[in-house]
Formats: structure tokens, C-alpha cells, sequence
């Protein structure tokens, strides 16, 4: 079994029109850049993949990463807990031209949806948005008294993640807390595809230290040196 | 109908006044912007562990300019450091530390507290791009939640109100309220008078307040540092 | 009624035709007892990685005699060992593996199996004291849900039917059957032979099974080595 | 803050007369033995805790910890997903006189109904056990055209787990397949006791390494060279 990828372009060749693709990161903490823009130039070249549905926590920020697929005109549909950052310019500017559609969610019912949808769980009930207008036409119950709402899975058919140290079989360490959603999409997708900074042996990560075991990975492309989004964006970074 | 600069507390000032009710060994939550300031203001000889939501436990203060690392970054997106003890965890482990009720306390801002401890601190309304967060979690994880904010909107209008007019964030969460002019606390639906400072008077403080400021014991006096 | 030892592929022969179907690279999941087996005959040159409820991922044979660490054993309890690649994890994520649709196969044994693809295997009834373990998740979870067994009770009653009578693992979660005599699929509610040993009838086998055996295509030869 | 607790008995002192206590471990592997036999030595001594509703994988072995537990009659209830091992008798013989209550849970329905409990999921909806007699009493409901059943999460008062190295903040790391369901259950619990092998100044483990972080844990006691059950019971070993 090997699940090496040579190329970030190789990983996502397959991604297609209409697809839901999860991406890692909180800010651009553990976005997966090179993935992305390896997405973008497909998209620039071939016009494929278009409309995706996204689900990332933010909304992108600056012109590179998600921003840049938002600013291509890539995705039809952003699901995210927190669509603001320094320069939200360019998901804000398509959102109030009705050019994109977004699904509000709260970030732990982001996260606990995606564990849902990695872990076969297809609903689960949570406190969080009770009485809220984020609550809207979700079902509602009390348990022991206390009300709450009744959450769907959320799966995806891709997510592009960025982890720190892969090795073949897909087993995975992140880097502090650019960890965030990245072990959680890769068990909600389909095909997980992650970049990681370097490849090792199988064996030398040790097994106590294994954060995203193999068997949730479908591909591990290196990617040494990875370019940290919040460093691009300040320096005035644009892409493609 | 304002209070005048001079006559109330600055940010930093109540910041410092919520620091001093978090007790030695809690662990705490502090919403993005302006609750982070609580933590510098926290009381010596006190070891507090701080939670962000995208996944560190015990972190620190920011790092000096220069020396940012952008993977060590809190919820707010600002570069932090660690403290000896503290650890990594993916976000559905972050936010079942906060839903689960292990926290002991979050601080969280807010455009309008209702006197049943409804909240809304979220959304002005239909304008502009809406945006949530980690707030609606929070509100429903902590095992006390409380709130810094202006007395008053900067117009002048009451924050501290019978009922919510904006999209709330969570129903009936909220316990404790530090203003720039008082401290409320919420119990049995109504806002129940702690503290103020000694320069208002409690007619001038109930005109600035949108529902009954209820007497339940003695009203301390509010004294807060220079900063 | 019964067919008799020599005319019947022993456990390790089943669980040696059931090896060959393990794709390379698959994620499997073996039952507790009889179905462990299936790994001693993992055809060479196939990398498959197994997976243990109670938390290992690619976990390999038992260590010699004397060697055993009672930290490293498998839903079974016996001791293992480790390959280069395993990883440790708590048992929700070993679950949300199980559950989640992630595992290639798991191979299961029976009590029944109905040709409706429901699976009976964890109780034979109200007496004595139930266990029920890992097996009624493992049945919703794996991709491929596949049984071994012997074709018959050992009073030679058939343990494939039209419906099981024993309390019911799952519902409709097998999809192949690999039993003494034949290989077995279940599609659209009807159970369609695959394979027979040659040394028995049709008729036979017919005879052995408490519901219509469906020819649909060719029926192969069920030749399996001495072992 | 110090979570340090000097000795086991001082650890399990306040477990009360009906309190649910989770004890962790799959058989013997990450059982808590010195902790357990603090509590059977409490009991022995002076008649309390009893009634306790236990929560663990099994039923216990031979007659050494959760076994021996139970052999002393301090169990009421016990919430398991397999009751047998290699030698059942304690459990078996007290189960069929009708002296103590047994609830069967599909193991991965237990696992997930303690994650639930440690974050905030009253309830949850897993396809284990739909159309099986476990599931009688319970709602059932479809989604994307698939049955599923509604599971509740599980709380205890108190946890008992077996770690390999704690910090006084209550950070562990655990040794090996013995970290099964001592994690879920530090969550859980209002109140997770942790037998450590040993302790180590904070900041000793690695935050990345980190697998229950210390807001999880109330109390840590240091045990080294802890007993394991599965050589106590090979020995023939019984408790007290």
C-alpha cells in the first residue's frame, strides 16, 4: 500500500464539478495552500472544478488560499463558522452580490458535525444555537428537561489537508495548533488528500503519537516548506 | 443620557474588575477582542489555565513582534506562546472541553444582555456578512458565563435590557454582567444590582439601565485601579 | 443429516478462502475467535492492516510465548504485536473507524445468517448472561460484512435460512458467506451460490440449507489447500 | 493548582453510598487495580461505597479488581458491553441469582455514549443495534432513508483510570492499547481519579503528545510498577 502523491496537482486531478470539499485550517493556520492553489490552477486552465461546495471554518482571507478560489469564481457554496478576517474583501464582495451562497454554522456544531459524519453518527442534539435563529427549521427536544437542537453529519466528497510529518500508509502528525479541524475532515471525506512537510518510514512516528491513523488518509503529497497563509497575506500576496 | 469619560471605567478597568472573580486553578475562556484583555489583569499568586477554541489548553501571552509563530495562534487569530503543561487538541476535542461543561468560566462581550440572561453579541442584523463563531457554544459549555461591555451603546442606549431586540446568541446564559459603571448579576430573571461606582448615583445608573436594577443586599462600591 | 469430516473444509480452510478474498491494501476488522484465523493465510504479497476495537491499528501476530505486554492485545485479549505503521487511539475513534464506514471487511462468525442478510451471532436465547461486544457495531460499519461459519450446527440443523430465529446481531449487514461446503452471496434478499465443494451434490447442499440457494451465473469449485 | 493526591485510598475517598463510577480498561489492559482496591478496602472496612453502578467494558476477571469489586457486593449495577472473560464465575454467579442488575451496550454505543457524556451530547443516533432486541424502548428514527436508533449520552460521578505519565495540572499520556476507554472516561466524569505510573514536572510531555488534557482530570495519584490484571489473575490472585 502507498498513498504518495508526487505532486499537490496529481492529488487533486480528480476533484470535480459540484464536488464538496472540506479544507483544513483555522485562519490560515493549517490551510493547505499548495493544495488549493494547485486547485486553482485547474480551474484557471480547464474551468473545472467549478461550484464546489466548501467547508472550512473561515471564509478565506486576503487574495490567496480559499479566498483566491472564492475570487476565481470556484465555489458556489461556503458552510463556515466565521466568514470575517483582515481582509475579507473578497467573500463579502460576492456574498452581497448573491454571487455565493453561505450556510452559517456555529464552530464546535462545525466541528461536532464533521466528527458526525467521520464517525457514522448521522444526528446528533447539542445546546448550542437553542433559541437562536441559527436554530430555524431544525428539530428540537429536551432531554432531562433542557432543550435542544438536533444537528446533521456533515461529509464530504474531498478534503485537502495539511499536516506536518505523513508517511505511506497516511499516518499523520500536525504542527501545534494548525492540528484544528485537520483529523477531523480527514475522516469525513471521502478521499482524504493531505499535504504533509515531510515523509517518514512507516514506524517512525511513534504509534502513541499518531494523531490521524492511515486508514482515514487516501493520499499524502510533500510539500516541503509550506507556504504559511497569514505570512503571505501580509506580505500583499495575490494568486494565481 | 451618556455617561461622561470621566465618570465611568475604561475597557482595560473592566477587564481588571472581571479578572478578579476568576479563582486560583479555573479554567477560562475569553471571547475574541476585547474579554482577552481580562487576562493580563490577572490577580498575582493565581495560576488560571486559558482555553481557545482552536485547540490549545494553557496558553500564554503573545510573543514578542518578530517572534510569531502563525501555527500558535488563539481564537482570536493572534500569535501566542505556551506555558509549561500545556497541550494540542483537534476542535471537536476543544469545543467538548467547552459544550461538555468543563470550563469553569468564559467572557464574552456583547451588544445586549436581557435581564433573563439572554444574550446577543453575535449579529446587528440582516446587513453585512453574518458571522458566529465559537459565541453560541460557549455561551451553552461554561459552567458560569459572563459578560464585559459599555453600559451603554455608544448613542447612549441601554445595553442591560427587559429583552433582547438583536439576534441573540444563546437563551438565558448569561450570570454576571461587568459594565463600565456597575457589576449585575442575573438571578430569577432579573438584574440584580452588586456593585457601581461611587461617582454614580443609583437613579442616574437605573436611567442608563433598560429593566429594573433589583436591590438584593448591600451595593458595594466598584473601585477599580488607574491602568 | 450432517456432512461428514472429510467431506467439509476445516476452520482453517474456511478461514483460508475467506483470506483470499482481503484485497491489498484493505482495512479489516476479524471477529473474536474463529474468524482471527482468516489472518494466518493472508495471501503473500498483500499489505492488509488490521483493526482492533479495543484501539491498534495494524497490529500484527501473536509474540512467542513469554514475550506477551497485556498493554498490546486485540478485541480477542490476546496478546499482539505491533507492525511499523500501527497507531494507538481511544476506543470512540477505534469506533468511529467501525461505524463510520471506514474498515474494507469485517469477517464475522454465526449462529445464523438469514437470506435477507441479517446476522445472528450474539445470543443463543434468554439464558445464561448476554454479551454482545463490538459485533453489532462491526456489522453496521465495514464496507464488506462477511461471515464464516460452518454450514451446519453441530446437530446439523442449517444455520443459513429464510429468517433467523436467534436474537438478531444486525439486519440485513451480511453480504457474503463463507461456510464448510460453499461460498455464498446475498443479493436482493436470496442467497446465490458461488462456489461448492466439488465432492458435493447440489441436491446436497440444498439439503444443508435452510433456505433456496439461487443459481445466478456459473457455481466454481471450492478448492482450498491442505492446511 | 495541584491535582496531586498522595496515596489511592485518599483518592477514592469521597466515592459514595450509589454513586456511578466509570472504571477504565478493556479486560485487564489500563485496568485501574490500585485504585479499585482502595475502594474495596473502603468498603470492607467501614460498609461504603455501596450500590455503585459500574461502567466498564466488562465484568471483570477471576478475583482481582472489578471482579473482586463485585465479589465484595459494593456493585449494584453494572453497564458493560461483554460480561464474560476467561474466568466470568464472580460475575456470572451474582447475575443469575438476581443480585446484580446488568445493562448491555454494544460496545462502540458505549464508547460513544461516554464521548457524549464528557462533551455535551444528550443524545445521538447510531445505526448498532437498530432492529435488535438492545434497542427495544428506544426511539428510532430515519434519515437519508437509513434507520437508526437514539442513544443517550452516559455520566458518571466519579472515573477511575489507569494512566503512564501525569503532570500536577492533570496532563497524561497513556501506555500502549491501555488507553481504550480511560480518555472518554476522564471526560465523562464530574470527578476523573487517574493512577499514574508516574509523575513528571508540567511541560515533561509534549503538548503534541498530550492525550487527555488536564481540564478533564480532577485528581492524580502516583502508582508505580502498577499491578496488571492479566498477571494477577494467571497467578491465581484474588482481592482482598
Amino acid at each position: 500500500m502507498d498513498k504518495m502523491i508526487a505532486t499537490p496537482a496529481e492529488a487533486v486531478a480528480d476533484i470535480g464539478d459540484n464536488a464538496t470539499v472540506m479544507i483544513g485550517g483555522f485562519g490560515g493556520s493549517g490551510a493547505p495552500v499548495e493544495l488549493v492553489h494547485a486547485l486553482i490552477d485547474r480551474f484557471v486552465k480547464t474551468g473545472t472544478p467549478r461550484n464546489l461546495t466548501v467547508v472550512n471554518n473561515n471564509a478565506g482571507n486576503g487574495h490567496v488560499g480559499l479566498a483566491a478560489m472564492i475570487e476565481v469564481g470556484m465555489v458556489g457554496k461556503l458552510i463556515c463558522s466565521f466568514p470575517r478576517s483582515a481582509d475579507p474583501r473578497v467573500f463579502t464582495q460576492k456574498y452581497l452580490a448573491g454571487e455565493i451562497e453561505l450556510e452559517l454554522v456555529p464552530q464546535g456544531t462545525l466541528a461536532e458535525r464533521i466528527r458526525a459524519g467521520g464517525a457514522g453518527i448521522p444526528a446528533f442534539y447539542t445546546p448550542t444555537c437553542y433559541g437562536t435563529e441559527l436554530a430555524n427549521g431544525k428539530p428540537t427536544a429536551a432531554f432531562d428537561g433542557r432543550p435542544y437542537v438536533q444537528e446533521r453529519w456533515l461529509k464530504a466528497d474531498f478534503a485537502l489537508v495539511k499536516a506536518q510529518l505523513g508517511d505511506r500508509l497516511g499516518n499523520l502528525t500536525y504542527n501545534k495548533a494548525a492540528r484544528n479541524f485537520g483529523p477531523l475532515m480527514c475522516t469525513a471525506a471521502r478521499h482524504a488528500i493531505v499535504q504533509v512537510s515531510k515523509v517518514v518510514p512507516p514506524g517512525t512516528i511513534d504509534p502513541e503519537h499518531v494523531i490521524t491513523p492511515g486508514i482515514f488518509v487516501s493520499r499524502v503529497v510533500q510539500v516541503q516548506n509550506p507556504a504559511q497563509e497569514e505570512l503571505l497575506n501580509r506580505a500583499g500576496a495575490t494568486y494565481p | 443620557m451618556t455617561a461622561s469619560d470621566d465618570l465611568k471605567l475604561s475597557n482595560a478597568q473592566i477587564a481588571w474588575r472581571a479578572a478578579q472573580d476568576i479563582a486560583d486553578g479555573a479554567y477560562v475562556n475569553l471571547g475574541i477582542g476585547f474579554p482577552e484583555m481580562v487576562a493580563r489583569y490577572q490577580p498575582a499568586g493565581r495560576e488560571v489555565i486559558y482555553h481557545t477554541e482552536n485547540g490549545i489548553l494553557d496558553f500564554g501571552q503573545e510573543p514578542p513582534a518578530g517572534e510569531e509563530d502563525w501555527d500558535l495562534i488563539n481564537a482570536g487569530k493572534k500569535a501566542v506562546t505556551l506555558k509549561p503543561g500545556s497541550a494540542f487538541f483537534h476542535h471537536a476535542d476543544s469545543f467538548a472541553m467547552v459544550r461538555g461543561g468543563h470550563l469553569d468560566v468564559a467572557i464574552l462581550g456583547a451588544y445586549q444582555v436581557a435581564q433573563n440572561g439572554d444574550l446577543a453579541n453575535w449579529s446587528v442584523g440582516a446587513k453585512g456578512v453574518p458571522a458566529v463563531g465559537g459565541a453560541m457554544d460557549l455561551v451553552h459549555g461554561a459552567r458560569r458565563v459572563a459578560v464585559i461591555t459599555e453600559h451603554v451603546t455608544k448613542s447612549g442606549e441601554p445595553k442591560l435590557l427587559e429583552r433582547c431586540t438583536l439576534p441573540l446568541t444563546g437563551v438565558g446564559c448569561v450570570t454576571r454582567v461587568y459594565t463600565s459603571l456597575a457589576v449585575v448579576d442575573i438571578e430569577g430573571g432579573r438584574f440584580v444590582l452588586r456593585e457601581k461606582l461611587p461617582t454614580i448615583t443609583l437613579e442616574k445608573l437605573q436611567s442608563l439601565t433598560g429593566a429594573e436594577l433589583v436591590l438584593a443586599g448591600p451595593v458595594a462600591d466598584l473601585i477599580v485601579p488607574e491602568l
